[in-house]
């Protein structure tokens, strides 16, 4: 039998100016299983919650109906309240009287009788009212990191260094990312490598960190606090624990003309290389495409002279399983590839290059030994074009509708070193905006104009032709000055629009985060939570969420660590108990509420059911891990039986309310 | 026809590839054809029956012979493959332990429409080059085949097998097929019309649940309809608003899984047009959300278990057919 | 400014120029742009801005070659090159009332006489 | 039909609870009046309602059923008003198709900051419901008030 509490609140003259609170009282006491119903000045007060607790003692209650504000205000309150008094926390139900009713209502008539039906409601509601239990679900003290530049890394080192143990998963054969790639950064002009290769050998010394390098993230199943990730190995076809880097194969290796990716093609590796000198793990891998063992059985010189026996053609993809706590999304961003922007030449004239070219042109372990040379012919460049917004700042069809944010900065920091390395070279930047926020961004900006004489022009190339002399006709229009240029250059830079890299797509799906329309990862709010993803327990670091600078992205690094370290921290975590469940012996096992699950959080499993006749009978049937559940209750609909039902809010909770309002 | 299945049925559970046979054998009246299983040669040859009236779709049957021992050989028409894929899509058969032989479909013939001519006291049912001899206690009468067949042969959908581990006859094509028209016909009525038609058809309801029991998409463990803690169990038609809810909720359960097999109307002993609230919503589906036949593959997302960011909005409905 | 030319010239372009950010990439390769007065980037603002009766004025609006190169390049889609056309359809339907009835019609009709170059006219020289 | 002036039509409203069960706490907080006809019952999120509910609801005696939810895009669980978009299209084409009066059923988007929009919605969905008259179509004679 049902001892149910009803407790009318006035909110001082809130409530009661508009509704007759007693007479609130007074019909929802001849409710049925209602014993006892008040009313109180202030039911939130430390007095008021005092009286719900004695009620609830004294009474014996099973149900408590709080008619006050919304239940958004104080439904944990008066919880609390009823759980210090030892009622279950979920028997409390809160009619809203004040924010739907006595403040839009006039009529003091009206509003005492819809408060009285929103009661009844909430009576109806309670009587069905199921204790609940919030659920403890442990935490695996690990964390992943995908992606292994510069967000990922420091992301990584964060971590570790409160205790912590990281995996990084990183798809190509070294970590550092694009980072690796840059000459010199902004606004300091340092080197990128001094600053960036130091933290990729703290990375691989750190005992707490695991490199997968040449790895991908091939599935996740699981929730907030442990997820269970399968991370494919590929065959590197060299055995990372014999290779000590010594790069005697990549000397001797027969096969030269594989274009090298680390310098984007602008020249040639070996089949069996490292990428580059401070690669991280040093460790060479063998490009199975190029190699002539593989290709043709016939070689086999790195296998002769490597004097560690590291090299195993042989070798296959290795899958690794691995428990995570939380996970942390640092797969960057690529530059958009141009080959639809033809107006700027980029497939027909080697000397138009993109700026993360020209990046490894200026560098000196680039494949000019740092010296600015034409691609096409190793002359000196003397004019050079820089374009802006190169498939930024577009409609749809045009390319990216977002600004890349990164462009106007790094395109003056190369104009500004061309002209500090050779300053008989002109140099042009066509800009729409320049956008400079940031510290010592706007001045360093204004350097290039001011000290090193960078024409600056407002306005935007419309056509790139390469001529037959070698010289290329760059037509633009200077809108300051009213006219049409055409400026002979030799060499054109373009600052290519950045985007996110295509590994993030499948990586959002595997892991139910959520993307906008341009792949970039979508933060829980875009003001107070921008390095969580809506998903719980997974983070997000770096450019996965939208263009970034380095002090940004590692600042954003930092930031994920934070709060993943704020998860780690945790022995277990409280789950909401308003979850879905699923009565076995109704379900059918037919997978509709699977497909609708936003969290991925229902599985199913084969289930042995006794049958009426003794035998037994074996039926596929949903689980739902109530850990994962958030219990938005899609499923509940999907399910065609009515064996899914949700907590807190069954089917035959709201159908009562339903019932009571109507009445 | 009837032959060579029985012939290849026998072969099949000679060399021990299926333990058991689905098809069809005779009830009580000759035109009265029901789903049987069958587990030896003998069964086969006295009982086995393939002709005009064997219309009943067997997909539902498999749901209960799959959880058993053993392997099943089921002779699957085109529309009862749809329904077939369906229920693998759901996990309610299970593939491995059925043989599918496709067969030719109909068109069947429906015995109400013979029954409508006067004709009575029906032994037997002959097709000879599509004039149908009638044999009756009064004597033989005749009529014509087309005037006979089952409504939902009328607006057959697919002469294709979707699925099938071998093939008797040849397998045909998906067809265009008129099957939208009478929902059509009544979106153009204005809500009034509307309304009066379905009282007069869902008045008619006894709630024998007969269309539910055949529906290879109401294969539910417990239907909600049986369930007293669904808050919507009634057995009985009590009023106007029972009969509706039954068939709105029923409807609605079977939307974007319901393949169109026509076989609740063909059951329905008051002969209500049910499958035209099946068929509305296969329209619906069709024209707001792209084509989708239910069945039709063991993969794709049902149409209500996805979405697009722009579907269209509930407001639609105001905006098509006639207030 | 002239609020009507302005809707007038807008909604027979159907051109939104709000969407332009002023990059200038449509003059930039302009084959008549030393030819023009105001270049199409200059077309595209002053319509913004309502200054529709200089353009008008201007022999710009006949130098257009309607090359459609502008169209092409705009990144954001803005097609000066139909904003251009519609301030020249603008300045011709202004040029006092109407050139052509539908009555003259078929007198004007002859075999070798394409019929769009009618519908073109009748477009032009009607209001 | 005849216009009852004095019929006071039921109306329930299933609320989500992040979007628009805010949005109708906004809209008491800024003292917007819309008519008491309207209850609102608070449902995690828009894609809760089971169609069952709503038949229910008319079953017992009301004369309107209104659904908010997030706007599309914002859902608090990312996709469930998408759900609750197919669904309910299909629920009220549906009930159309029965001829049962379109303007008694509604689908509106209301945001946590959509106060105003709330209390406009419901003072427009009550008026046509009101035009309408009491449910008869879709009603169960045996919970038919006196």
């Amino acid at each position: 039998m049902q001892r149910i509490g009803v407790f009318v609140c006035h909110c001082g003259t809130n409530i009661a100016a508009t509704v007759d609170v007693k007479a609130v009282a007074e019909a929802l006491g001849h409710e049925p299983g209602v014993v006892i119903s008040q009313d109180y000045q202030y039911m939130c007060s430390e007095s008021g919650q005092e009286l719900v607790k004695n009620a609830i003692r004294e009474q014996k209650l099973t149900g408590v109906v709080i008619c006050s504000c919304s239940p958004r205000m104080h439904e944990n309150t008066f919880r609390k309240a009823a759980a210090s008094a030892g009622l279950n926390p979920y028997l409390v139900e809160i009619a809203n009287i004040r924010e739907q009713c006595s403040w839009i209502h006039k009529e003091v008539a009206n509003a005492t009788d819809k408060a009285i039906i929103l009661g009844k409601a909430a009576v109806a509601k309670v009587h069905l009212n199921t204790p609940l239990n919030s659920m403890e679900s442990p935490v695996v003290k690990r964390a992943l990191v995908i992606g292994g530049g510069i967000a990922g890394i420091q992301t990584a080192l964060d971590i570790a260094e409160a205790g912590f143990d990281v995996d990084i998963v990183e798809k190509q054969p070294t970590i550092g990312g694009k980072m690796a790639q840059i000459d010199k950064t902004f606004p300091t002009l340092d080197c990128a490598a001094c600053i960036l290769t130091p933290k990729m050998v703290e990375a691989s010394q750190n005992e707490r960190i695991t490199i997968h390098s040449f790895s991908e993230v091939e599935d996740v199943k699981g929730f907030v606090g442990n997820f269970t990730v399968k991370i494919r190995k590929k065959a590197r076809f060299v055995d990372e624990t014999k290779c000590t880097g010594c790069g005697l194969c990549t000397e001797k290796c027969p096969m030269k003309k594989v274009p090298n990716e680390f310098n984007l093609g602008l020249d040639n590796r070996s089949a069996i290389y490292i990428p580059f000198a401070q690669a991280v793990p040093k460790v060479a891998t063998i490009d199975p495409n190029y190699c002539m063992m593989m290709k043709t059985g016939k070689c086999g010189v790195c296998s002769k002279v490597c004097s560690v026996g590291a090299i195993d053609y042989k070798q296959q993809d290795t899958i690794i399983e691995q428990q995570y706590g939380a996970i942390v999304v640092a797969t960057g961003f690529n530059p958009i590839n141009l080959d639809k922007y033809d107006e700027f030449a980029y497939n027909q004239c080697p000397d138009v290059v993109t700026s993360l070219e020209l990046e490894r042109l200026m560098n000196a372990a680039g494949p000019n030994g740092g010296t600015l040379l034409r691609p096409s012919d190793k002359s000196h460049p003397h004019t050079i074009v820089f374009v802006q917004c190169v498939g930024s700042r577009c409609d749809d069809e045009k390319g990216k509708p977002y600004c890349s944010k990164i462009c106007c900065m790094y395109t003056a920091k190369h104009a500004m070193l061309i002209r500090e390395k050779y300053p008989d070279t002109e140099v042009y930047v066509f800009y729409i905006d320049v956008r400079t926020p940031g510290k010592n961004f706007d001045e360093f900006y204004r350097r290039a104009v001011e000290q090193y004489n960078v024409h600056y022009i407002k306005g935007m190339v419309g056509k790139v032709t390469p001529k037959s002399d070698g010289k290329i006709d760059v037509q633009a229009s200077d809108l300051l000055a009213n006219e049409q240029l055409h400026i002979d250059a030799d060499m054109v830079v373009l600052a290519a629009a950045i985007e996110p890299d295509k590994t993030a797509r499948p990586l959002a799906t595997m892991l139910t985060t959520q993307m906008d329309t341009n792949d970039f990862f979508t933060e829980a709010h875009p003001k107070l939570r921008p390095v969580e993803s809506a998903t719980a327990g997974i983070f997000l670091s770096g450019a996965c969420q939208g263009p970034k600078d380095i002090p940004e992205t590692v600042a954003q690094g930092s930031a994920a660590a934070a709060k993943a370290i704020g998860l780690l921290c945790k022995n277990s975590i409280t789950c909401n108990p308003c979850v879905a469940h699923s009565d076995e012996l109704m379900c059918n096992g037919c997978s509709s509420c699977e497909k609708v699950c936003p969290y991925g959080a229902i599985t199913y499993i084969d289930k042995e059911f006794r049958m009426p006749d003794r035998t037994t009978k074996v039926r596929r049937v949903a689980s739902v891990n109530p850990a994962v559940c958030q219990g938005c209750g899609a499923c509940t609909v999907a399910c065609p039986s009515g064996a899914m039902d949700l907590n807190g809010f069954s089917n035959s909770q709201i159908m009562a309310e339903v019932d009571a309002i109507c009445k | 026809m009837q032959e060579a299945m029985i012939k290849r049925a026998k072969e099949l559970l000679a060399d021990g590839s299926v333990d058991r046979v689905i098809g069809w054998k005779r009830g009580e009246f000759a035109y009265d054809m029901t789903p049987a299983v069958f587990t030896s040669a003998e069964e086969l040859d006295s009982e086995f029956i393939f002709d005009d009236f064997t219309s009943a779709n067997v997909s539902k049957y498999l749901v209960k012979e799959t959880a058993k021992e053993g392997k099943i050989l089921a002779f699957l028409k085109p529309c009862d493959t749809y329904s077939f894929n369906q229920l693998i899509k759901e996990h309610r058969i299970d593939r491995d332990k059925v043989y599918v032989i496709g067969i030719p479909g109909g068109p069947k013939l429906d015995i109400e429409k013979i029954k409508a001519k006067g004709i009575t006291g029906i032994l037997s049912v002959k097709n000879e080059d599509y004039t149908l001899k009638i044999e009756t206690l009064y004597g033989e009468e005749t009529m014509p085949f087309s005037e006979a067949i089952l409504d939902k042969c009328a607006s057959c959908k697919s002469k294709k097998h979707v699925v099938y581990d071998e093939l008797i006859g040849e397998d045909g094509d998906v067809l265009d097929s008129n099957r939208f028209d009478m929902v059509e016909k009544l979106e153009n009525m204005t809500a009034q019309e509307r309304f009066d038609f379905w009282r007069d058809q869902l008045s008619k309801c006894i709630r024998c649940n007969a269309c539910r029991n055949v529906c290879p998409a109401c294969t539910c463990e417990n239907c909600v309809f049986d369930n007293p803690k669904s808050g919507i169990d009634n057995k009985a038609p009590a009023d106007s608003f029972e009969e509706n809810m039954f068939h709105i909720i029923r409807a609605f359960h079977v939307a974007g899984r319901c393949t169109d097999c026509g076989e609740c109307s063909r059951v329905c002993p008051q002969h209500i047009p049910l499958h035209l609230l099946n068929r509305k919503f296969i329209k619906d589906i069709n024209e707001l959300y792209g084509e989708y036949q239910a069945g039709a593959d063991t993969t794709s997302r049902a149409p209500l278990n996805t979405y697009t960011k722009d579907d269209c909005e509930p407001s639609i409905v105001h905006e098509r057919g006639v207030e | 400014m002239n609020k009507n030319l302005k809707e007038q010239v807008i909604r027979s372009s159907g051109v939104n120029v709000l969407k332009c950010m002023r990059c200038g990439k449509c003059s930039a390769t302009c084959p008549s742009y030393d030819e023009m007065e105001y270049h199409p980037h200059q077309f595209v603002y002053m319509v913004e801005k309502g200054d529709i009766e200089t353009l008008m004025k201007s022999d710009s609006i006949y130098k257009c070659l309607t090359c459609f190169a502008c169209v092409d390049r705009c990144p954001r889609g803005v097609e000066p090159a139909r904003v251009v056309e519609a301030v020249r359809l603008a300045a011709i339907r202004q040029q006092g009332g109407n050139h052509l009835k539908p009555t003259d019609i078929p007198g004007m009709l002859d075999e070798d006489l394409p019929q769009q170059a009618i519908v073109t006219a009748f477009r032009k020289y009607a209001k | 039909m005849q216009v009852n002036e004095n019929f006071e039509p039921v109306i329930v409203a299933f609320c989500c609870n992040w979007c628009s069960y805010a949005g109708a706490d906004l809209s008491g907080t800024n003292r917007l009046n819309y008519p008491s006809n309207v209850k609102i019952i608070r449902v995690p999120c828009s894609c809760r309602v089971n169609p069952m509910f709503i038949l229910r609801a008319f079953q017992k005696g009301a004369d309107g059923v209104i659904i908010c939810g997030c706007h599309p895009g914002d859902c608090h669980y990312t996709s469930g008003n998408y759900f609750t978009r197919r669904r309910i299209t299909l629920l009220y084409s549906m009930l159309d198709f029965l001829g049962i009066e379109r303007n008694r059923t509604r689908l509106e988007w209301v945001s946590a900051a959509e106060g105003a929009k709330f209390a406009a919605t419901m003072e427009q969905f009550t008026a046509d419901v009101k035009a309408l008259g009491p449910n008869r179509r879709l009603e169960d004679l045996r919970c038919r008030k006196q």
